[in-house]
């Protein structure tokens, strides 16, 4: 398991790589890149406020508790399905439009738990660790709204 | 006792303030609350409940009836955007 | 779209880049990565059949059909989800342990589409593509029997 | 009418062809398989139904009442796996 939080942008082959290269047991990877979006994320995604020109966007966390929680979601997808290796790192601070923000890559010996168990850490992501978005717009700054989706996204994996 | 209190973001600006200590006798998360909201406004906007916002208690999320002790540390914020 | 069946190794990070870099209005990649495993594929994913010593793959393909098929999975992907662009290559010939065997990558404005694209074009890629793996074992050749669980994998996109 | 027919994988290496042009009155592709079974085996065996294979008419997967045109690329092969 390898956390990272960072303002630096990280290296999407060589993080990919390190989840296969030296165990032929891993079959499938599956990975998530999340990057910052030249529009305005409160909005639906019906594309009605897509292109309302976010120049940076700040991501702030809350140190000790950000570790403690992505390595509680990764406890808790390596107990509800047969993975090899996960890989989870979020940046922090300043970023622009097409900047990487999070990168969720998990290895298993076949592409169902892989799928399953990146979805998962993501949604996990997306609605317990504490990290927070403020926009910049030429409108002045602007905290991002939760979205209600995302505790849905969260919501189906109970039970 | 003595509680750590942290504020992040939206509400870490809107209070003015990242963190603080305050003396409490022994405590839940809803009598913490309690004690901040009757400092009036802006704390009694912002935690009245219209608002949502989340509480950890060492890092980790809690609910109003999380029971605290001496030299916890509470945190406060508004629902997490990242990802 | 892009769509490429090659022997040649491929780049991840620029496969994926190309799919963001011009393009602020993509907020999600969901990639898929599949890989030679050191095991025998035709048995259980309980993991009885793993390290069997399988030295080399062999990759063979129905040229022509093989990029039409692809083609038409990747537009009922495209037709069925709000997809910003996809890209999947596949690659044939000898391969070995711990080689990339295919990249499904799906770029939208948020992650559940792209997670949902890429997983469905994997499950018919797996169950419709013509494609057929050889392995060659320290106890000879044998072609590679298709998983009843990828026939189940597919059938979940129907209806 | 002339009929183009293409083996694939373990299919292929079992007839010992790859592909073969194959002289046919008007016919489905279930008309196509008995002419091909009506060779003894290996054909019999492997197209008898008992070991699963696929069958495409002009690149496309097809069922066994699909109708053959002349110079139709027939292609019959193992379940794919692929991936």
């Amino acid at each position: 398991m390898k956390i990272r939080v960072q303002t630096e942008p990280f290296d999407l082959a060589a993080e990919v790589a390190a989840l296969y290269r030296d165990n032929p047991r891993v079959g499938a990877v599956a990975s998530f890149l999340g990057l910052v979006r030249d529009g305005h994320p409160n909005r639906s995604p019906s594309g009605e406020g897509d292109g309302d020109g976010v120049n940076t966007l700040t991501l702030e966390h809350y140190p000790g508790m950000t570790e403690k929680s992505l390595e509680q979601i990764v406890r808790d997808a390596l107990a509800r399905w047969d993975l090899l290796d996960v890989t989870v790192i979020h940046r922090v601070g300043e970023l622009q439009p097409t900047d990487p923000i999070v990168l969720v890559a998990v290895a298993s010996a076949h592409r169902g738990e892989a799928f399953a168990a990146c979805e998962f850490i993501m949604d996990y992501l997306k609605t317990r660790a504490p990290f927070w978005k403020k926009e910049m717009t030429p409108d002045g700054e602007r905290w991002v709204d939760a979205k209600e989706s995302d505790d849905l996204a969260a919501e189906r994996w109970r039970g | 006792m003595k509680i750590n209190v942290l504020y992040f973001a939206r509400l870490r600006e809107t209070f003015g303030i990242s963190t603080e200590s305050i003396e409490l006798a022994s405590a839940t998360v809803t009598d913490l609350l309690q004690t901040l909201r009757q400092r009036g406004k802006p704390w009694s906007d912002e935690l009245s409940g219209e608002r949502a916002f989340r509480v950890a208690v060492n890092q980790d999320l809690a609910g109003p009836d999380t029971v605290l002790s001496d030299r916890d540390e509470v945190a406060i914020f508004p629902p997490v955007t990242g990802g």
